[in-house]
């Protein structure tokens, strides 16, 4: 192209964006695997494939360049996500279903990468959250937890056909969430202290979950260190949500949980480096990025307290995403030399 | 190394410096050409009066085309020889259009015009801007605003500092840091000379790090005098003057003003000297240090004469070899590919780079934006890249200039972090110019729709004032010449035009 | 009583957002929200136009029609009110506001034959609501309509720079944009217990 | 049923009142669009949209007589601009108006001219100087380009003359890049 300056450049690539965000989130998967078997694996490879599949047909429909739309590796993150936000004992059709929602209805009807208004892997998890409600409340409890000691082999079944294995088995395998725990046994007036008591709770979150949040923090501090995101959005999200949980907690222990364990529980963490960091459907501006993180915790801390649903981050993001526009736009920058 | 009183701004990048490439070398001179080839516009503001013509002899020094008007600036003859043509001229800018140009044959006798040295001590300011004002001097940091308009001050203003740019943060250009390491003592004394012109009470000279000979020479020229001369850190582009200001003094200079209403002047090295040469010897201003450097076997700096052909200057210093595709005249933040490498060298020209594919290469694949705000962070302005670049690429003009896309100052901060390698300079150039042409538009809407108005507001006057006459001539008089008969012939001048209208329409 | 109030603003503006979750008034809400600055104005009629037929709508069933057996005359009367209210807000608009006038077009006058803007009374009518209630069930309404509104028009005009597929452009993604919309709305169920 | 008419009646006529003063007390007079419209329109006044020049038009536009896509001057953007002012939708130009060509200015070929006055008669923006028996000149910078001089002339020497760049009216064009094809159309 002529005419064209500056005609130096130095950024790493969004390609080698992407692929640093994958490679935080591997201490977590790793930590998934050695707590909960090779479940995730299983997802995880099933989403990459549906992703680069779909991506690469939707990109031959639309006539557009597929190497460099595939290689970017946007979708992989959304996949990635997605299958870490889903039990890792759903059946299979899930998490392909998921990830096709993700990528045609939250990605490419809005025109690909960088257009998106909603964050795709969320999109994919609302959506199967409400069609789905009772396999995606089913989590698996920790290896080490169970009565029977499960082969790695059976969880692959279990995803792929779940008609292979008894009620009973699968029962055995799973239970719910710590979060939604606690809110099933609250409304039976049980206090905290008892509700907690419950093996499924670890010693900050739930027993296992706790673990991988701590593997995808390590990671997150990864992506801060490299300047891959900005320091705002995890930081407001993680302080609004912990001092939101101190303040009830202190007003009424028996029913509030503990501040560190809302952090380290549901997916807190991965929440706040790894998807409401997703740039394109989040503010731009350091204010805005601050707003939002604020307001997703709250919104996050209302709806595991006072909603219908267990977890609320899917909703909170998806909900917070519809402000990004107008939050950019209220919250421009002061121009050097402008009052 | 420690920087005292320096003001940060936002942002800002430090690309790979490449300036010792053509700092090994002192500045040489290039032999007079053949043929000089000078644009009358070489200047912001208005195009130059022509003041020779064709076949006139002119000496070396001799203004051949004078400043219309205050916002303009002389041209002279940058050596003797004879007027050969008047004519248009491919000329470096970015268009690659035409513009009209004065060429001179020279006839290497290189004579000087009588030179009239002023005794710049005795006069008073007023008088000697009157003078400069014909020395053909713009800023010769690439702005080329005619300088003796920034030595001019309103009565209601003054000056406190005078700014001297020495920064030169874009990569590779080298033409200020010789000439400083060089010509430190005219660059002081010229400092001096603009000084007292404007009455301002101190001096400040802004010099990035990177240029520590440069420093020393002026440091020890200005030993003597009030001049303070401060180092800035090496930071793309603390060259440009409101950043410059800032960092020097911690003022940011407030959108649609400029630096002098806050009492605050910049002047680039280069030009302080052309000032101070054309006071204390008379000469005006007729040549410019060029960098000439990138892919060329001598990387160095040249005294060139204005209107030499740059490839005079490519010869000189062993270029155009088989892998340029291309030379850029500035520097690789700002610069801009020349349409051919006949232009004439320019008062605006200070660095020429041939490119290579190894120096500049080809650009990357360019991905959608995902605004992970890199660019906003690089923005030395503050301002909101990506936003901009959004309303840019769906034209939606308003809003980009709601998002204040005329405070951009173009330095390419922004691209040269972009992870999907969007230019997204280029896209502001687009909607910067676009809107102003249609900004134009309106304007002469504007003017048409006067017009039209004006002209049916007389339409209907003379209806009613000859209907007032008619019917004072009705009581007797009898019209002399009937309407009729001049109504027929129209129709039939008409009728003929339509007729020749359609027969072309069918050819 | 504070509390219940605050309840009905919370359900009527969240929980059960009247163009999101009881999908209702989807017109302007599709017309009107191209232009931030329109969707603004749009949302501020209609909230006033919800609150005060809400109220009037309230007086007529509970002073006219039903002290007089004549609850079947409702949806007649309530839509003759509104169409007062509604031409009376444009006069008054029309007045003050030209240009917003001229922007609203016919989306002004429609304001009559927005469901919502009947739906509201009805609902009211039916949960037998105090004139208090009503207003603010009305009220809350009005600004759930607008939240939403605007939001909407902030997302489309986002979309103006998106290079979307030549089959998903203009409505389309709006409704897909507005059903996601919809979807994060849904976290909200189960607030106004 | 008597009761029900009576309610009903009661409504009409309490609401008839209403509206009936405030349709007195917040009247109207004038239409602020005509001005925006006109606003948008390239006042070449060419006359080619069917009305005799571009504040006609614009009336017209406002009361909703003529359709927003008959300026050929304007062209598509013009037509956009319209449609969004106006909050309908876009509508390519009406060709039966003519098309969009690129500026030009009227020449006049000052040998051939007789000096008539015809053309100065039909230029809308009075852009020709010249005296009857006197050649005639066109001020370049006023002419909008409308090409009605063209018609009276008797002797055929006016010519459109295209505007052509130059480096001070050039413009940055609209980046193209390779790989992501920009699918606008």
């Amino acid at each position: 192209m002529d005419n064209r300056s500056p005609y130096i450049v130095d950024a790493p690539s969004v390609s080698v964006i992407m692929f640093k965000v994958l490679l935080a989130l591997i201490p977590g998967i790793a930590l998934y695997v050695y707590a909960f078997g090779l479940g995730v694996i299983v997802n995880i490879t099933l989403a990459s494939l549906t992703v680069v599949l779909t991506e690469s047909a939707i990109l031959a429909i639309r006539k557009l360049p597929i190497k460099p739309f595939i290689l970017d590796g946007s979708g992989l993150v959304t996949a990635w996500l997605l299958a870490l936000s889903i039990p890792s004992i759903a059946p299979w059709w899930i998490i392909v279903l998921g990830t096709l929602l993700c990528i045609i209805f939250g990605k490419h009807v809005y025109g690909g990468l960088g257009y998106n208004l909603f964050n795709p892997a969320m999109v994919g998890y609302a959506i199967l959250l409400i069609s789905f409600p009772s396999i995606m409340t089913h989590w698996q409890i920790p290896t080490n937890l169970m009565e029977n000691h499960v082969e790695w082999l059976d969880q692959i079944k279990i995803i792929m056909n779940s008609h292979l294995l008894s009620k009973e088995t699968i029962d055995a395998m799973s239970s719910a969430t710590p979060l939604d725990y606690i809110k099933t046994q609250l409304t039976l007036n049980q206090p905290l202290n008892i509700i907690q008591q419950n093996k499924i709770f670890g010693f900050l979150g739930g027993s296992g979950l706790e673990l991988v949040n701590l593997g995808y923090l390590a990671g997150g501090l990864y992506l801060l260190k490299d300047k891959i995101i900005s320091w705002h959005l995890p930081v407001s999200f993680l302080t609004t949500l912990f001092f939101t949980a101190l303040i009830f907690n202190s007003f009424s222990p028996d029913t509030f949980a503990s501040p560190l364990f809302h952090v380290m529980s549901g997916g807190s963490i991965l929440c706040a480096f790894f998807i409401i960091t997703d740039p394109v459907s989040a503010p731009t501006t350091p204010k805005g990025k601050i707003y939002f993180g604020v307001a997703i915790a709250l919104l996050v801390f209302i709806i595991r307290i006072f909603g219908g649903y267990p977890e609320g981050i899917a909703f909170a993001v998806l909900f917070m995403n519809i402000f990004a526009p107008l939050i950019d736009s209220l919250t421009q920058p002061r121009i050097f030399g402008h009052k | 190394m420690q920087f005292n009183n320096i003001f940060k701004f936002n942002g800002g990048v430090h690309p790979e410096e490449n300036k010792s490439l053509s700092t090994t070398l002192p500045i040489a001179r290039l032999p007079i050409p053949k043929k000089l080839v000078l644009p009358l516009r070489q200047h912001v503001g208005h195009v130059a009066k022509l003041k020779v013509k064709v076949g006139d002899q002119v000496l070396k020094g001799q203004i051949i085309a004078e400043a219309d008007g205050n916002i303009s600036a002389a041209i002279h003859a940058p050596t003797s020889g004879k007027i050969l043509k008047i004519s248009e001229e491919i000329i470096p800018h970015p268009s690659g259009l035409p513009d009209f140009c004065i060429t001179i044959e020279s006839d290497l006798k290189d004579k000087w015009i009588e030179k009239k040295p002023i005794a710049w001590k005795k006069l008073d300011s007023a008088a000697l801007i009157e003078m400069i004002s014909s020395s053909g001097i713009v800023g010769l940091g690439g702005a080329v605003f005619p300088s003796h308009m920034k030595l001019k001050v309103n009565q209601n203003q003054s000056i406190e500092t005078l700014v001297i740019n020495a920064a030169e943060c874009e990569p590779f250009i080298t033409c200020d840091d010789m000439f400083m390491r060089e010509k430190a003592d005219e660059i002081i004394q010229g400092t001096l000379i603009a000084q007292s012109i404007l009455h301002a009470k101190q001096c400040v000279i802004g010099i990035e790090d990177n240029k520590i000979e440069a420093y020393q020479a002026l440091k020890k020229a200005a030993q003597k005098t009030s001049i303070e001369i401060k180092i800035v850190p090496t930071l793309y582009p603390s060259g440009d003057a409101k950043r410059l200001i800032y960092l020097l003094m911690g003022i940011e200079v407030p959108k649609e003003k400029r630096s002098v209403d806050l009492g605050i002047q910049v002047f680039n090295v280069a030009t302080v000297a052309a000032i101070y040469r054309y006071l204390e010897l008379g000469e005006p201003s007729i040549s410019r240090i060029v960098t000439i450097t990138g892919n060329v076997q001598n990387p160095q700096n040249y005294e060139v004469l204005f209107g030499t052909p740059l490839s005079e200057l490519i010869k000189a210093a062993g270029g155009k070899s088989n892998k340029t595709q291309k030379f850029i005249m500035g520097g690789p933040m700002m610069g801009f590919d020349l349409p051919s490498i006949d232009v004439p060298v320019t008062k605006a020209m200070n660095c020429v780079i041939e490119s290579s594919p190894e120096l500049f290469p080809s650009p990357k694949p360019v991905m959608p934006c995902i605004r992970c705000a890199r660019c906003a962070d690089a923005c030395p302005v503050n301002l909101q890249p990506q936003e901009l670049y959004w309303f840019s690429k769906s034209s939606q003009l308003e809003k980009a200039k709601d998002y204040n896309l005329f405070d951009c100052i173009e330095c390419g901060c922004c691209t040269y972090v972009c992870p999907s390698n969007i230019p997204l300079v280029q896209f502001y150039r687009y909607a910067k110019s676009e809107i102003i042409a249609q900004d134009k538009a309106k304007e002469a809407a504007n003017t048409a729709r006067e017009r039209n108005e004006s002209r049916l507001a007389r339409i209907e006057r003379e209806k009613k004032e000859r209907a007032e006459r008619h019917a004072q001539k009705a009581l007797g008089a009898q019209e002399k010449i009937s309407d009729d008969e001049k109504k027929s012939t129209i129709a039939a001048a008409v009728e003929r035009v339509k007729q020749t209208q359609q027969e072309n329409i069918k050819n | 009583m504070i509390q219940h109030y605050f309840l009905i603003i919370i359900s009527t503006v969240l929980v059960n957002n009247i163009v999101l979750v009881k999908i209702l008034g989807l017109c302007p809400f599709m017309g009107v929200s191209k232009k931030l600055e329109t969707s603004i104005s749009m949302s501020a009629a209609t909230a006033f136009v919800l609150t005060i037929g809400s109220m009037t709508s309230w007086a007529i069933n509970h002073y006219l029609l039903e002290p007089n057996d004549l609850v079947y005359l409702r949806t007649l009367s309530f839509i003759v009110v509104i169409a007062g209210v509604v031409q009376f807000t444009e006069m008054v608009m029309e007045k003050n506001f030209p240009l917003l006038y001229q922007l609203l077009g016919i989306f002004l006058p429609l304001i009559t034959t927005n469901c919502a803007v009947l739906g509201i009374p009805l609902l009211n009518a039916q949960s037998s609501h105090t004139l208090i209630e009503s207003a603010l069930f009305g009220f809350g309404g009005g600004i759930g309509f607008s939240i939403v509104l605007i939001l909407f028009a902030s997302l489309r005009e986002r979309l103006e720079g998106a290079e979307i597929p030549a089959p998903f452009r203009g409505s389309a993604i709006a409704l897909v944009t507005a059903s996601i919309m919809s979807l994060a709305f849904m976290g909200f169920a189960g607030l106004d217990r | 049923m008597i009761t029900a008419l009576l309610v009903m009646i009661f409504l009409a006529v309490v609401l008839g009142l209403v509206l009936g003063y405030s349709a007195i007390k917040f009247k109207v007079d004038g239409d602020p669009m005509v001005a925006r419209i006109d606003a948008i329109l390239p006042q070449t006044q060419c006359g080619q949209c069917g009305y005799p020049g571009c504040k006609p038009y614009a009336n017209a536009i406002a009361k909703g007589e003529a359709d927003i896509n008959q300026c050929p001057p304007g062209g598509d953007a013009g037509a956009k601009a319209l449609a969004e002012l106006m909050g309908m939708e876009f509508k390519p130009l009406n060709q039966e108006h003519g098309v969009q060509k690129p500026r030009a200015v009227a020449l006049i070929d000052e040998s051939t001219c007789i000096g008539c006055t015809l053309c100065i008669q039909a230029c809308p923006v009075d852009a020709i100087l010249g005296a009857a028996k006197q050649m005639h000149t066109i001020i370049a910078s006023e002419c909008t380009g409308c090409e009605l001089c063209l018609p009276p002339c008797p002797v055929d020497c006016i010519t459109m003359e295209p505007v052509l760049e130059n480096s001070q009216s050039w413009k940055w064009k609209y980046p193209v890049y390779n790989i992501e094809k920009t699918s606008k159309a």
